[in-house]
């Protein structure tokens, strides 16, 4: 454990070496990257013992009101865990070839020191058992994020949305201020958490739902998501991986840990965040889909990937109402194992967004095409990555939905007859599943397949090393976790059974709720070894075709590469299936008459909530405000006179009774 | 074990391309014309084998992993299904979801290998193929849904299992009813039959599936066909045992009745195809939400 | 003789509140200083604690700071007269409210005995709230000067029931603040008048929200 | 020994002000500053002083002391970089004034004897008059003019409210008539109740007026606004604290009587209604200072409602009444160098200050950061203890209005200090650069708080509790 901090504290300082070696060279940065690997490193042995039968736990004093140093690596915790450092690592390497110091001098130091801070406060809120130093890494972690995410803050949009994610973070943590404050009622001494399913108080009501409401906010929950987008966008793409593959998941951390507390958990818990879940799914990928701008697209996504964790997490919660016990099991794997999985290829798809960005120079999907013919090895990685994000197999993404859906069917089973409400959750998922691949399908098809359609597009070049190795290693990683999840297995179980305070898990072996992984590995060996078998079969046969045709346009002669579909038409067809939900704006694209004039058409999709529901709200408080304002502080002294003798009235009306 | 996984994989393969001879053959009958001989579509894929390739300067690897991943999805899907009296040769808890995912990968990649030529006729066929199938998938869920409730099991093998009669005799009847229509609108739509798509027009604007390979050549070609009529057998084996749940303990009696099954599906859906106009497009979504709305009618029904 | 005094005090206040006239009001406020001064020694006798308030009191309320007020008018030769946000009107009849008001509530506060016959404690009340009117409802700075002063002068009043319990020197270190804040508020009067050529404040309404 | 605490600064005044030399001036006060805060620490840190009738430092006065000389001293560094600037302006007047505010500070926080409390804090007003005027334009004599006056009122309101209470002992009749506040403490079971009440209703008026809750609080933007950065400063971070402290004298009064309830009831009463203005103050506040203004009430509220709230949250109160001095400390000295920079504190001008003077724009971000409550920094420490009281004594209600009330805060503040912070660099037109004297107090307040929110030294600890023991009810 005493390397593990020691890690974290290497991690930590990590982008403080910046400050002092070379910038010609990249010295500080390499300097960086090398501390981050340590760091790594040595976190990783007390991570191996995870599964050992005793606990790995540091308990120190801490001179503050309510503190207590006390750090415990669980099964939980180490689920989160090792995803983060996989990331974190990956995506220091990237940075080396992303963002050079040498070619961005005014903020790449700034960039390093707070990716390792954020790196570390993340791990030590994972490990974190007691309130306060749970809230301090938390907080720690929300201003480093913002530190990344106005990396370039000399443009007005990334102030923009460095400011909306501050807010959002902030309100989020001014909730869980009140949670916590409220779960240490009765404690008089340190804030220290309860065991699992130990605690219970008359306000777990409230407790749950400023909980909620914080970690939500983090997380990205769909009315919540609202900083989501704009941030993602914003941040360096290794910057992006670690917010939306990792940082975002520290909210679901928090309701699984939070959750874990209590003895009783009121069903409508789990209700909330089925149906939390479910809006976050649709309608985040629905966003997604009329979205063309890559980043944000992806960020779109979190907010479905999220939804699909919450959807295991409620299911798991609703099993812990009902006495479920493999309802728990599979929606608690499902949702940890998906929290892994998601920020294995959703950074997998920054980084490679991020070559994209890197070879093309701009985020935009409609300036992309033919970039596989350029840049091969970043589309195989992309490709990868949006099969996984899919959940198809044979990736690591189908694992966790099956787990998912296992819970949902598993429902079935149950005597309860109000449970049997969540089966929809089944549906809802193959809509995600099925929404998600027509996104991926767009953007894979349309920046990777075709012609270029404008000339940055032509000339785009492959990423350097340094940016493709961390992408080959996160696709081998997703491929591992599709095609061996059952090693992983003993983990998520022993997870789930902490996670109720239950001292055995259930068993793994035949009969256990997790035991089919076995065979969906199977499945999955037999799918990429006939895969690849017929793949080379068919290139063998196809050596010495002709390869110097146009494509067959119907008959039309002259195509050029702006004929292609673009972002927008290839959304627009499922885009306006979903326009009683997105009000997307529209403009043009009807020719008039029988010689229509030159017409141009583009669409454009504002947020839900953040354009349409919060931003109209704040600008409207804000004017009301500023009346009060002037009503009240109205420059006449006099006035203020009359302030002070009313409130003298006042006081002495009330209290001199 | 092997010996039946053999068999199943060889009836498979030998037997997909002849519903499609079926159908065509329904067709021209009720077109008063005779028709192409019932093997049609076997001479069709042995001298598109026999064919060189052509690919367009624009197109990459993905181009050629659509039809690979055409054909290979279908065989591995079957492997989950149970064929007539052979059990499902890998079965396990939620092995359903599988199959449906199956499908969707192989989906994505023939989306993906459409995007690749550049063309905007492919890329027309492949955002319809996704919008459709997004709305199908549901559907499929809920009827799995029902199954899953009336079976008490999780693996295809026990959902299309012995119980399926004693299901239909039960007071869940008119919910597997409903199922069985619906699975077979989503049939319909997964293989693009008349009245979602219609495989033989002429009209590129008007196609589905038919324009997103409007580049593959040869043996590719050759594959996507093999693959669509296989694809065509296995979503088939699925409705065919919900309507025809007959067990006579006997393997080449089960066999039997099955393929007996598939070949009267086909008639019925040439029947379909010959008595019904194709839908206008922004048709087709309505339809498929109404089917879903009957399959979670169905799943109210089975859990009343 | 206090009743006596104390109900002059309160006619100031009146004729303060209702009086159109800068120099005639600075005078009234000096006068009602000046009277204040001889409540000391009326109330306690004539000892040392008492006459040394009291020639305190006459010395700065009575003399030296209307003096201080009477100097400024005449040097930043501002119009004499006093400007009301509220009419004169108005004033004296919040004015004569107030002062019942200051009756009514002295009566219902359980008073020492001694003091139940005295007019203490509503004169008190009254010169304070008047003062307050005064500051709440008149535009020019000086004006609102002169209201601290009543008020402060309600405040000695009631600090006369006290001024046992009130050591002498804190006395004096009140008086002494008192007067040096009243400077102080002449420099600034002084230095608006310079600045804004008027002792109106009315200008000095920049500062808003 | 307390005595040359006072009166020492009133030497280096008259010295100052005698001192022909530029330079020369602005280092007595400096040494003064150390001086004072050495001295402070001397006499606070070993066994307590007993108490005299009319000078004493019990624990809450020994916690203010320290916090405000700590304050004080910092400024005081920073004075002599900030009046090296402003050369054209001389020193001759605010040296000596500050000076004096100073005595008159530990005066008001070592007086035993209420009517030398009253003196005490008069002479802050009247010292602190010439500092708000230090500009010589017309907007600070506004700034001026509305301070002396609303101050002034309201410090003669408290006057007659610590009248009250002595007539109450009078009236009371058991216990001896005088305003030795020793002697009021023990004799306040015997005083009578409409009078302490009406009492401490003028004290609080009065004392709040000078503290700045709402809404009596309306003088407070003009004058920080208008006042150089080290004065508001010391306005902010010391003054108030003073204010506070008297007000906390009458509650333990109020305690002493039985009363202790209904005082608080007023401070949580008078806390919300502050921290609720100030919110809506601060949404789109243009102007960085009058920001940090309204930010000032808005935390003078939480202090009130600490107290109010009492149990635990009085020992938030005293260690956010810490926060809150040294965090506006480093505030509103950035805030000055930034406004220095940029000849401006308005939101329209003032942008991109981390990348033009990165030193002082990143003091004010963290600051700003600070002051909302953020961790790993002190205030979070002192608001989260006053939101477990909040929770902890049922009043959970109050405790979900504050976190609203919060969350617009830091709505509000982060629009305007982001805006002035982020964004790129901007080409100065003046000679404004970050020296060792304008950024050492304010770093120094910063690196404090944060050593305050992740570290609370024993003695620190047993400090605020015994100040907090101080208002508890005693049974």
């Amino acid at each position: 454990m005493i390397w593990l901090l020691c890690g974290i504290v290497l991690m930590g300082v990590s982008g403080l070496a910046g400050l002092i070696g070379s910038r010609a060279r990249d010295g500080g940065q390499k300097l960086a990257c090398a501390l981050i690997l340590v760091g790594v490193t040595l976190c990783l042995p007390a991570l191996l013992k995870v599964l050992a039968p005793t606990a790995t736990v540091i308990n120190w004093r801490w001179a503050v009101p309510g503190g207590q140093f006390l750090l415990e690596l669980d099964a939980i915790s180490a689920a989160f865990i090792l995803p983060l450092l996989l990331v974190v690592a990956l995506g220091a390497i990237y940075g080396l070839g992303y963002w050079r110091h040498r070619e961005h001098p005014a903020n790449a130091t700034k960039l390093q020191i707070f990716y390792g801070l954020i790196s570390a406060a993340m791990i030590v809120l994972l490990l974190a058992r007691n309130s306060l130093l749970f809230l301090m890494a938390w907080e720690v972690m929300a201003l480093a994020g913002y530190f990344l995410i106005t990396t370039e803050d000399h443009k007005p949009e990334v102030c923009r949305a460095g400011f909306i994610y501050l807010i959002a973070t902030h309100s989020g943590t001014l909730a869980l201020f009140g949670a916590f404050a409220l779960l240490g009622t009765g404690q008089p001494g340190a804030l220290s958490w309860p065991a699992a399913a130990s605690f219970s108080s008359p306000q777990a009501g409230l407790i749950f739902i400023l909980a909620l409401f914080g970690f939500g906010m983090k997380a990205g929950l769909m009315p919540l998501h609202i900083w989501l987008p704009g941030a993602h966008a914003a941040a360096p793409s290794h910057a992006s991986a670690l917010l939306s593959g990792v940082m975002i998941k520290t909210g679901i951390y928090g309701l699984v840990r939070l959750t874990s507390f209590f003895a009783e958990i009121p069903a409508w818990w789990g209700w909330t965040l089925l149906l939390l879940g479910v809006v976050s799914g649709i309608f985040g990928v629905a966003l997604a889909i009329a979205q063309h701008d890559i980043k944000r697209l992806l960020a779109y996504h979190s907010v479905e990937n999220i939804g699909i964790i919450a959807l295991g997490l409620g299911l798991a919660l609703l099993g812990r109402s009902y006495n479920q016990p493999t309802l728990v099991v599979l929606g608690l794997a499902g949702c940890l194992l998906h929290v892994a999985n998601h920020g294995l290829f959703k950074s997998l798809l920054f980084l490679s967004a991020g070559s994209m960005i890197h070879g093309v120079g701009t985020r935009e999907i409609d300036q992309y095409g033919g970039l596989l013919k350029r840049q091969p090895l970043t589309g195989l990685f992309f490709l990868g990555g949006a099969v996984a994000i899919c959940g198809l197999p044979p990736f690591n993404g189908f694992i966790s939905e099956w787990l998912i859906y296992l819970a949902s069917f598993k429902v079935l089973n149950s005597p309860s007859g109000v449970l049997s409400l969540s089966l929809l959750t089944a549906p809802a998922l193959a809509l995600i599943g099925g929404l998600a691949l027509a996104c991926f399908v767009k953007v894979f098809g349309i920046s990777f397949g075709g012609e270029p359609r404008t000339a940055a597009a032509a000339s785009a070049h492959e990423a350097p090393a340094t940016m493709l190795w961390p992408m080959g290693i996160f696709l081998l990683a997703c491929a591992f976790i599709g095609l061996l999840p059952s090693q992983l297995a003993p983990l998520l179980n022993r997870a789930a059974a902490q996670w109720q305070g239950q001292d055995h898990p259930l068993p793994l072996s035949l009969g256990g709720p997790l035991a089919p992984l076995a065979a969906i590995s199977l499945a999955g060996w037999i799918l990429v070894v006939l895969l690849a078998l017929v793949f080379w079969r068919l290139r063998r046969c196809s050596q010495g075709a002709r390869r110097d045709l146009g494509t067959w346009g119907c008959g039309y002669p002259f195509p050029s590469p702006k004929m292609q579909y673009t972002a927008s038409s290839f959304g627009d067809s499922l885009v306006r299936l979903f326009n009683f939900g997105l009000w997307s704006k529209r403009h043009g694209g009807r020719p008039d008459g029988l010689f229509p004039a030159t017409s141009s058409f583009e669409s454009h999709t504002p947020d839900l909530f953040l354009d349409r529901l919060f931003s109209p709200a704040f600008q409207g408080a804000a004017w009301l405000m500023h009346g009060v304002r002037r009503l009240i502080q109205n420059g006449v002294a006099a006035i203020y006179l009359l302030y002070s003798a009313l409130t003298l009235l006042v006081l002495l009306a009330l209290l001199t009774r | 074990m092997i010996g039946r996984i053999v068999l199943q994989l060889l009836i498979l393969l030998m037997f997909a391309p002849l519903p499609l001879g079926v159908i065509n053959k329904t067709k021209a009958l009720f077109a008063g014309r005779i028709g192409p001989p019932l093997l049609q579509p076997y001479y069709d894929l042995a001298r598109l084998w026999r064919k060189g390739f052509v690919f367009s300067r624009t197109t990459t690897w993905v181009f050629l992993a659509g039809p690979v991943v055409g054909l290979v999805v279908p065989v591995l899907a079957c492997l989950l299904l149970p064929f007539g009296g052979l059990p499902a040769p890998i079965s396990f808890h939620g092995d359903l979801i599988l199959f449906v995912y199956l499908f969707g990968l192989s989906r994505f990649f023939t989306a993906a290998a459409a995007l690749d030529t550049g063309s905007s006729f492919e890329g027309m066929g492949a955002v319809r193929e996704v919008t459709f199938s997004c709305l199908a998938e549901p559907i499929v869920l809920f009827c799995l849904l029902v199954l899953a409730h009336g079976a008490d099991s999780l693996t295809l093998g026990g959902l299309l299992g012995p119980q399926l009669t004693s299901f239909w005799h039960s007071p869940h009847a008119a919910s597997l009813g409903i199922v069985l229509v619906c699975l077979f609108v989503v049939l319909l739509v997964e293989n693009s039959r008349i009245p979602f798509d219609d495989p033989n027009t002429h009209l590129e604007l008007t196609m589905i599936h038919e324009v997103m390979v409007l580049d593959h050549s040869g043996p590719a070609l050759g594959m996507i066909l093999y693959g669509a009529a296989m694809k065509l057998v296995v979503l088939g084996a699925l409705v065919v045992r919900l309507a025809l749940p007959l067990q006579t303990g006997w393997l080449i009696g089960d066999l039997l009745v099955f393929l007996v099954g598939i070949l009267l599906l086909a008639v019925v859906i040439g029947v379909v195809e010959s008595t019904m106009a194709r839908l206008r497009l922004p048709r087709v979504p309505q339809v498929l939400v109404g089917t879903s709305l009957l399959s979670v009618f169905a799943l109210v029904l089975a859990l009343r | 003789m206090s009743t006596l005094l104390l109900l002059i005090v309160i006619l100031i206040n009146f004729y303060v509140l209702g009086s159109a006239r800068l120099v005639a009001c600075i005078r009234a406020v000096a006068l009602q200083g000046a009277l204040l001064s001889l409540l000391p020694l009326v109330a306690h006798g004539p000892s040392g604690h008492a006459l040394i308030l009291g020639v305190g009191a006459l010395l700065f309320k009575g003399i030296f700071i209307p003096w201080l007020l009477l100097r400024a008018i005449r040097e930043v030769r501002i119009r004499r007269e006093v400007e009301p946000y509220i009419g004169f009107v108005p004033t004296l009849f919040l004015g004569a409210l107030v002062t019942a008001g200051a009756f009514v509530f002295a009566d219902f506060l359980p008073l020492a005995a001694e003091h139940h016959a005295g007019l203490y404690v509503p004169a008190a009340l009254s010169t304070m709230a008047g003062g307050f009117l005064l500051l709440m409802t008149r535009r020019k700075a000086i004006t609102q000067v002169l209201g601290y002063l009543m008020l402060e002068n309600g405040i000695f009043i009631f600090a006369i029931l006290l001024s046992a319990a009130i050591p002498l020197m804190v006395e004096a270190g009140i008086l002494l603040d008192l007067l040096v804040g009243v400077f102080v508020m002449g420099i600034v009067l002084n230095q608006i008048s310079r600045e804004f050529a008027t002792l109106n404040t009315e200008r000095l309404t920049a500062l808003k929200e | 020994m307390l005595i040359v605490l006072i009166l020492f600064p009133l030497l280096a005044a008259a010295l100052s002000y005698a001192l022909p030399w530029y330079q020369g001036r602005s280092w007595v006060l400096a040494v003064s500053g150390a001086v004072h805060l050495l001295l402070s620490l001397w006499l606070v840190i070993p066994s307590p002083v007993p108490l005299g009738p009319w000078l004493g430092l019990d624990a809450l006065s020994r916690l203010v002391l320290v916090v405000t000389s700590l304050l004080y001293s910092g400024c005081a560094l920073y004075a002599v970089g900030y009046l090296n600037l402003r050369r054209d302006r001389g020193n001759r007047v605010i040296i000596p004034c500050l000076l004096v505010f100073l005595a008159a500070m530990t005066l008001a926080i070592s007086a035993r004897h209420l009517g030398l409390l009253w003196m005490a804090v008069e002479a802050t007003t009247i010292a602190s008059a010439p500092l708000i005027y230090y500009n010589r334009n017309r907007l600070s004599i506004e700034a001026t003019w509305k301070y002396l006056l609303l101050c002034s009122v309201g410090i003669g309101l408290a006057m007659l409210g610590m009248l009250f209470v002595a007539y109450a002992a009078l009236v009371g009749g058991s216990t001896p008539v005088s305003l030795q506040f020793d002697t009021l403490l023990a004799g306040a079971a015997g005083l009578s109740r409409p009078w302490l009440h009406a009492g401490f209703v003028f004290l609080l008026v009065g004392f709040g007026t000078k503290m700045g809750l709402a809404p009596l609080h309306t003088w407070k933007p003009d004058a920080y606004g208008e006042a150089p950065g080290m004065v508001g400063a010391l306005l902010a971070g010391g003054l108030t604290s003073v204010a506070f402290l008297a007000i906390l004298r009458a509650v333990q009064l109020m305690n002493a009587a039985g009363d202790g309830a209904m005082a608080r009831q007023a401070l949580l009463g008078m806390g919300l209604l502050s921290l609720l203005l100030a919110a809506i103050f601060m949404v789109r506040q243009p102007d960085i200072k009058r920001l940090l203004a309204y930010s000032s009430v808005e935390h003078m509220g939480i202090l009130a409602i600490g107290v109010g709230l009492g149990g635990v949250a009085t020992f938030g109160a005293m260690l956010h009444l810490v926060n809150n001095a040294l965090t506006k400390g480093c505030l509103f000295l950035s805030a000055g160098n930034i406004q220095r920079a940029y000849a401006s504190k308005k939101l329209s001008e003032v942008h991109g200050a981390m990348a033009t003077l990165p030193l002082s724009g990143s003091l004010f971000l963290g600051g700003f950061l600070a002051i909302t409550g953020s961790p790993p920094f002190g205030p979070f420490m002192s608001e989260f203890t006053i939101l477990r009281g909040a929770f902890g004594s049922g009043h959970t209600l109050i405790g979900l209005v504050m976190l609203l009330l919060l969350a617009m805060v830091f709505i509000g503040m982060g629009a305007t200090a982001l805006g002035a912070t982020q964004g790129e660099a901007v080409k100065l037109d003046t000679k404004f650069k970050d020296n060792f004297l304008l950024v050492a107090a304010p770093l120094f307040f910063l690196l404090l708080v944060l050593l305050l929110g992740v570290y609370l030294p024993a003695p620190l600890q047993t400090a605020l509790k015994d100040a907090a023991a101080l208002l508890e009810v005693k049974p």
